[in-house]
């Protein structure tokens, strides 16, 4: 078997992920899930890493300049968008005006606060929303404090806000509003079955495990000029699958 | 102090099974090591809880098993010297000694002062000391201050004064019996000197093995040659009462007289802090006492008292002669041969000798 | 590396209040929940110490996430504060105080409880013949000689509050100056690839709180022994 | 609910080898530094009691990231270790052990050397006329009658280290099996939203473990004061 | 045992400056209440460093301040009986009693067994207890033997019998004393009662306020007015030695006969225990010896002896005459008075007579 570091994040789709691959003839896989930054300190510090999925490219751009990963495997598995949402039955809008407090992982530290920060100031409406802004430690902080009704809203992944359920999703930031939301992948080590996998994740059928995850295709939504500023109006792609989650 | 004691307590396998009454105002214990006589003091303190019986002090019910009555220790006012000193280590020699003060209302009506007692105890250096590197002597010391100070209205003294050197018990004993006396604090107290019990009481507890083996005045304990025995071991001694006649400076001597009979007079060694008049008590050790058939001169043994022998109780090894004085029924030990020597039987006439210096005030 | 930024002091601060709000608010129950354990036997005794031993082996985060569950708006106990006493306590340095308070609380309780039950009871039945209450002589016999265990006891609270990280984050969130405390923002600039000499600098910047509070007790047991009356070189 | 997936199983019983190799790990040196700090007086004291306290302090995270730097593969000793004994413990139970060891390490400490300072001199003193050396003494009349500080020590380690979450992941990671032990088992499943009912059960599979550890300390302890005689109803 | 003291040692305000040499087998202590006989007791053991000076101890240097000697205490093989007990609280009293039996090669050359000790200290029943529940005088007991059963080559007393009851402290002292004698163990007793001491060693040295003010016998002492008032409170005793001529079963006495002077006889009460020919040494106390003019008759005191008057020492309130006597120099305590009315002088002959019940065996 072979190890594979990644973002706590991905937890749940990676075991369906490498359930198929398993299914397929391939070989099991251990997962050691925790923050990227823990993962990327670890795997620099020598742990026995194959494979590393980051939930933003920072880390593995580190990991490449301290050359811990092997560069020329690097892809990007994923791509998520960021939605707004808010407790059930929620009459917020999802156009520049706020009232409550926002739960956004923190805009230094959190990759969904980073990408929040850069929505809301390309949508103008940081400056207004920053008192009502809760930094949290990680954006499932965010979501459970929307869960728990804590706060008014949250800026969370989208496949958070799927996964999740019962949650109003209020609104889906554009795409070319931040950065590209990737999931970047490359192999740490040379393992064949490491490898074989890698692979394996690039077929329609871990695609397929990904979408319905909520994930989106990352050569698809790698478009930042686009300028589509409208607003609650333009739901994502995959809204329709979030409602059709739900039951 | 009315007294009524009826417990049985058990602890592993010791089980303490006591039944006394005292009305007398002072009490002593005596008993071997491990009969249960601390045992009986934690439990008139409230210490422990026995399983039966009751407690009652001055028409107070402090414990009825049957009546489910338990006063805790804290509102018993009961003083208690502890065989170890038990001062808090956290705080000065002051701070122990002045414990018990800061119990609101326990300390209005006490009769001494802080400094009497720093004085009688001669503990003024020690004041704020911390406790931990007194010696043991000067635990002691500070433990019975601490209790006195507290102003119990039944003090409780578990050996007080063994380990101290004999010029503070000298000091002390006579201390607490005054303040026994003339503050009428009811005293018990466990030795075993019965020379120091005999200083406050001569109501004597004899314990054995958990048990009251004997409950009655010394007099009377002697008499019995059951109780008699339980005493074997313990320096017999008498109490007589006298009084001050005059001081001798140059005999050095303090002539005393027999308050009944005031003919007869007695001589100890001069304590020229008794005044004339005054009315004390002597002791006088059993063993110290001699017999003879006539008054004898040219001998170092000033006191002599015709007396004649009311009866003599033979144990093992010595023969008690109680004999009938003008000063009251004192005991002799002597050896049996003796006995045989002079010719001793009840009703006989004979001389008690004692030597002045064998007499301790008491 | 020396030169703090404004965040980094406020975290300090906050870290700091926050330390000292959990010493002061664990030592009363601390001193009575040791008491307890230390002294009395009752039915399902080791039920109630699980109770306080709990938020020991529990993970914090989930610690912290069961206070949301209770003290949040809509949890039991919450509800009720913030609709009588207008009291909120998720987000603010209220909040991480009491997150870190549970989470600091069985360590107190253990250290006193370990210190009452080492107490000569002998002392304190002498304190009980002096007319003294179970009470007085608890508060003026018991404490005293427990002082070490207690004192040592609000002092392992206060350092575990200085480190106190997932009850924290959970409960009371990240919020700058009001709820960022030390560990928090020392997490966060672990998050951000190349700021470690950020978090190294708030890591020293612990360790001195920590040494000063070290030292505080220090000064303190050193009384307490003097006065305990320990010889302290034989 | 009650059903209990095989990784649930393996994470309890790892959680288990974890924290008992934490009890035994802490015990010696809890001892020694407890025993030291109790009993010594000595120069830059209050700096060793700084640096067994600072992972008390330190978010358990840092502390994580501090021994991957220090026993990493290019660590100061971690490269020693592979290199001369082959030993790695990154990402080993092992791993998990060390981190936790090192988070409850201040806790024993401070158990200890409460109770050793709680124990009479004098009693030592004795052993000493007796013939004993001080090592002996130690031994014999020290050590046993610091034995609730030294139980509840060792028990405040297991239990710390049962609920060890930040030191652990970050250093040891967490491998379903090899070093994800309870904590971060639900923390994994707290990313899963939805997951949070498995996480409850693992919190209380924790609780069970904390409960079953109390019940055994308690025993010990009990034997213990009847061992030192200690009147318990009195 | 030949022991060199002298060293100075700073408590506090408390200043322990003590010279002295011993080269007998045995010796007393005795002061008033913290005059710091216990903190000598710890520089000798080693539990404290005395500031400067040295101890040795049988040629061995356990001390010396100015080569940096210090023995520490588990190699000295000092034995010491704490004035407190001291028991092990984790152990059962035979775990204490065998504490020194595990220390390797300490037992070796132990001439008694644990099974005596327990016999003669009257513990066998107490042997599985906890130690925490025994009674005061238990407790001392176990911590008599229990250091007695470590063998040391020097045993240090610190008011052993404190607190035990007359029949026990009359059995254990005398064990004392022959552990002593036969296994020739060097002890040092502190205690407040000069007869204990003198049944163990008539070599006394007296302390006051932490210096050492008298290092001799107790005869030397008593002859030294500067010593004796340092003595002053302790009950004076003459110390004896006589060898057992027989048993005399009707009269329920023993014979014994001095034997420098073996025509006179001494009667004191029967012990069957010794056997004639024995020497054993006695103890009279000072204050119970009479002095006569002449051979009396018809009197309870069997033992008369002739003699003349050496010396006489006034103090303050008494008279203590040195009087030569064929069983040696003895001290009688009298008044003033009966000094004059005797016409007691320097030279005159005199009759010093004693009841054989005043007699302890020492
Ligand atoms: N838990 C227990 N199990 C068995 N025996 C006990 C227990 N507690 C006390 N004892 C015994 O009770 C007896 C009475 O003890 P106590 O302390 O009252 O004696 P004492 O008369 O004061 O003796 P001393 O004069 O030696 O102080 C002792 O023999 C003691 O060993
Ligand atoms: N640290 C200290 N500071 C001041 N005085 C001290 C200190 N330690 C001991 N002392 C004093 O030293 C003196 C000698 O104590 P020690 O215990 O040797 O007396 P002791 O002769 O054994 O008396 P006792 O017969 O009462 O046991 C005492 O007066 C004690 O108070
Ligand atoms: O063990 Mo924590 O969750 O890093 O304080
Ligand atoms: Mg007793
Ligand atoms: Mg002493």
């Amino acid at each position: 078997d072979f190890t594979v570091f990644a973002a706590a994040s991905t937890t749940d789709v990676l075991k369906e992920l490498a359930a198929s691959h398993k299914e397929q003839g391939g070989e099991p896989v251990r997962f050691n899930f925790a923050s990227s930054g823990a993962l990327a300190r670890q795997i620099d510090a020598g742990a026995p890493a194959d494979l590393f999925v980051s939930a933003n490219a920072k880390w593995m751009d580190w990991l490449e300049t301290q050359s811990a990963c092997r560069k020329e495997t690097r892809f990007d598995l994923a791509a998520n968008s960021l939605v707004m949402v808010a407790p059930p039955g929620s009459s917020l809008a999802f156009d520049g005006t706020i009232s409550g407090r926002v739960a956004v992982g923190d805009f230094k530290s959190v990759p969904a606060g980073m990408y929040a920060k850069e929505a809301l100031e390309h949508l103008g409406w940081l400056e207004t929303w920053r008192p009502n802004l809760v930094p949290t430690s990680s954006v499932r902080t965010a979501l459970l404090y929307v869960q728990r009704g804590e706060v008014a809203a949250g800026i969370v992944y989208a496949t958070d806000a799927q996964a999740a359920g019962h949650l109003e999703v209020v609104g889906t930031f554009p795409a070319e509003a931040h950065s590209p939301i990737v999931y970047p992948v490359a192999a740490i080590s040379g393992n064949k079955a490491a490898l074989q996998f890698l692979d394996f994740l690039k077929t329609a059928k871990a695609k397929a495990i990904l979408k319905k995850h909520g994930f989106a295709d990352p050569e698809k939504t790698n478009h930042k000029d686009s300028k589509s500023t409208k607003k609650s109006g333009t739901k994502p792609s995959c809204t329709s699958c979030l409602s059709g989650e739900r039951k | 102090m009315k007294l009524d004691v009826d417990i049985y307590l058990k602890q592993g396998r010791f089980l303490l099974d006591a039944q006394f009454k005292c009305f007398e105002s002072a009490l002593g214990i005596f008993g071997p090591s491990g009969c249960g006589k601390s045992t009986l003091f934690r439990a008139l303190a409230g210490l422990v809880r026995p399983d039966g019986g009751h407690i009652i002090l001055g028409g107070q019910t402090l414990f009825d098993a049957s009546r489910r009555v338990f006063v805790p220790p804290h509102r018993r006012h009961i003083g208690l010297v502890f065989q170890d000193a038990r001062l808090f280590p956290h705080w000065s020699v002051e701070q122990n000694l002045r414990a018990g003060e800061c119990v609101k209302g326990r300390t209005l009506d006490r009769p001494y002062s802080f400094d009497d007692i720093v004085e009688l105890l001669n503990i003024g250096h020690l004041i704020h000391r911390a406790v931990d590197d007194l010696s043991g002597g000067e635990k002691q010391r500070i433990a019975i201050g601490r209790t006195l100070l507290s102003n119990p209205r039944l003090m409780l003294m578990d050996e007080p004064v063994s380990g101290l050197d004999v010029s503070l018990k000298s000091q002390i004993l006579p201390f607490l019996a005054q303040v026994h006396q003339s503050l009428k604090i009811p005293t018990v107290l466990i030795s075993h000197d019965l020379g120091e019990i005999l200083q406050l009481t001569d109501q004597l507890l004899l314990m054995r093995e958990g048990s009251v083996v004997g409950n009655n005045t010394l007099d009377q304990l002697v008499r019995n040659p059951a109780t008699l025995s339980e005493l074997k071991g313990a320096d017999l001694t008498n109490m007589i009462r006298v009084r001050v006649r005059k001081h001798d400076e140059t005999k050095g001597i303090t002539l005393l007289e027999v308050p009944r009979n005031p003919d007869y007079t007695i001589e100890m060694k001069r304590d020229s802090g008794l005044e004339p008049g005054r009315e004390i008590s002597l002791g006088i050790a059993a063993n110290q006492i001699v017999l003879a058939t006539q008054r004898m001169g040219s001998i170092s043994i000033r006191n002599q008292l015709p007396g004649s022998v009311l009866k003599i109780i033979h144990t093992d090894d010595r023969s008690i002669c109680h004999i009938e004085t003008p000063a009251g029924i004192l005991f002799a030990e002597i050896t049996p041969g003796t006995e045989q020597e002079l010719g001793l039987c009840e009703g006989s006439a004979t001389w008690v000798l004692f030597k002045g210096l064998s007499i301790e005030r008491i | 590396m020396i030169a703090l930024s404004p965040t980094e002091v406020s975290a300090i601060w906050l870290s700091l209040k926050v330390a000292m709000g959990v010493a002061l608010a664990t030592t009363v129950p601390a001193v009575l929940l040791g008491w307890l354990m230390a002294r009395r036997e009752f039915r399902g005794k080791i039920l109630v110490e699980s109770l306080i031993h709990a938020p020991l082996v529990i993970p914090p985060v989930v610690t912290g996430y069961l206070l949301l569950i209770v003290f949040g708006r809509h949890g039991a106990i919450g509800k009720w504060l913030a609709e009588v006493f207008d009291i909120r306590l998720v987000f603010t340095w209220q909040g991480a105080v009491l997150a870190s308070a549970i989470v600091a609380l069985p360590l107190a309780v253990r250290s006193v409880r370990l210190a009452v039950s080492l107490v000569d009871r002998r002392l304190e039945e002498a304190a009980l013949t002096l007319g003294y209450s179970p009470f007085r002589t608890f508060m003026k016999v018991t404490l005293p000689l427990a002082w070490p265990g207690i004192l040592g006891g609000i002092l392992l609270a206060f350092s575990r509050s200085l480190g106190e990280f997932g009850a924290t984050i959970t409960f009371a969130g990240n919020v700058e100056g009001s709820t960022q405390t030390l560990p928090l923002a020392i997490y966060s600039a672990l998050q951000v690839p190349g700021e470690e000499n950020v978090a190294m600098r708030l890591v020293v910047a612990s360790l001195v709180l920590c040494f000063a509070s070290l030292l505080l007790s220090e000064v303190l047991t050193r009384r307490a022994k003097y006065k305990l009356g320990v010889r302290r070189d034989s």
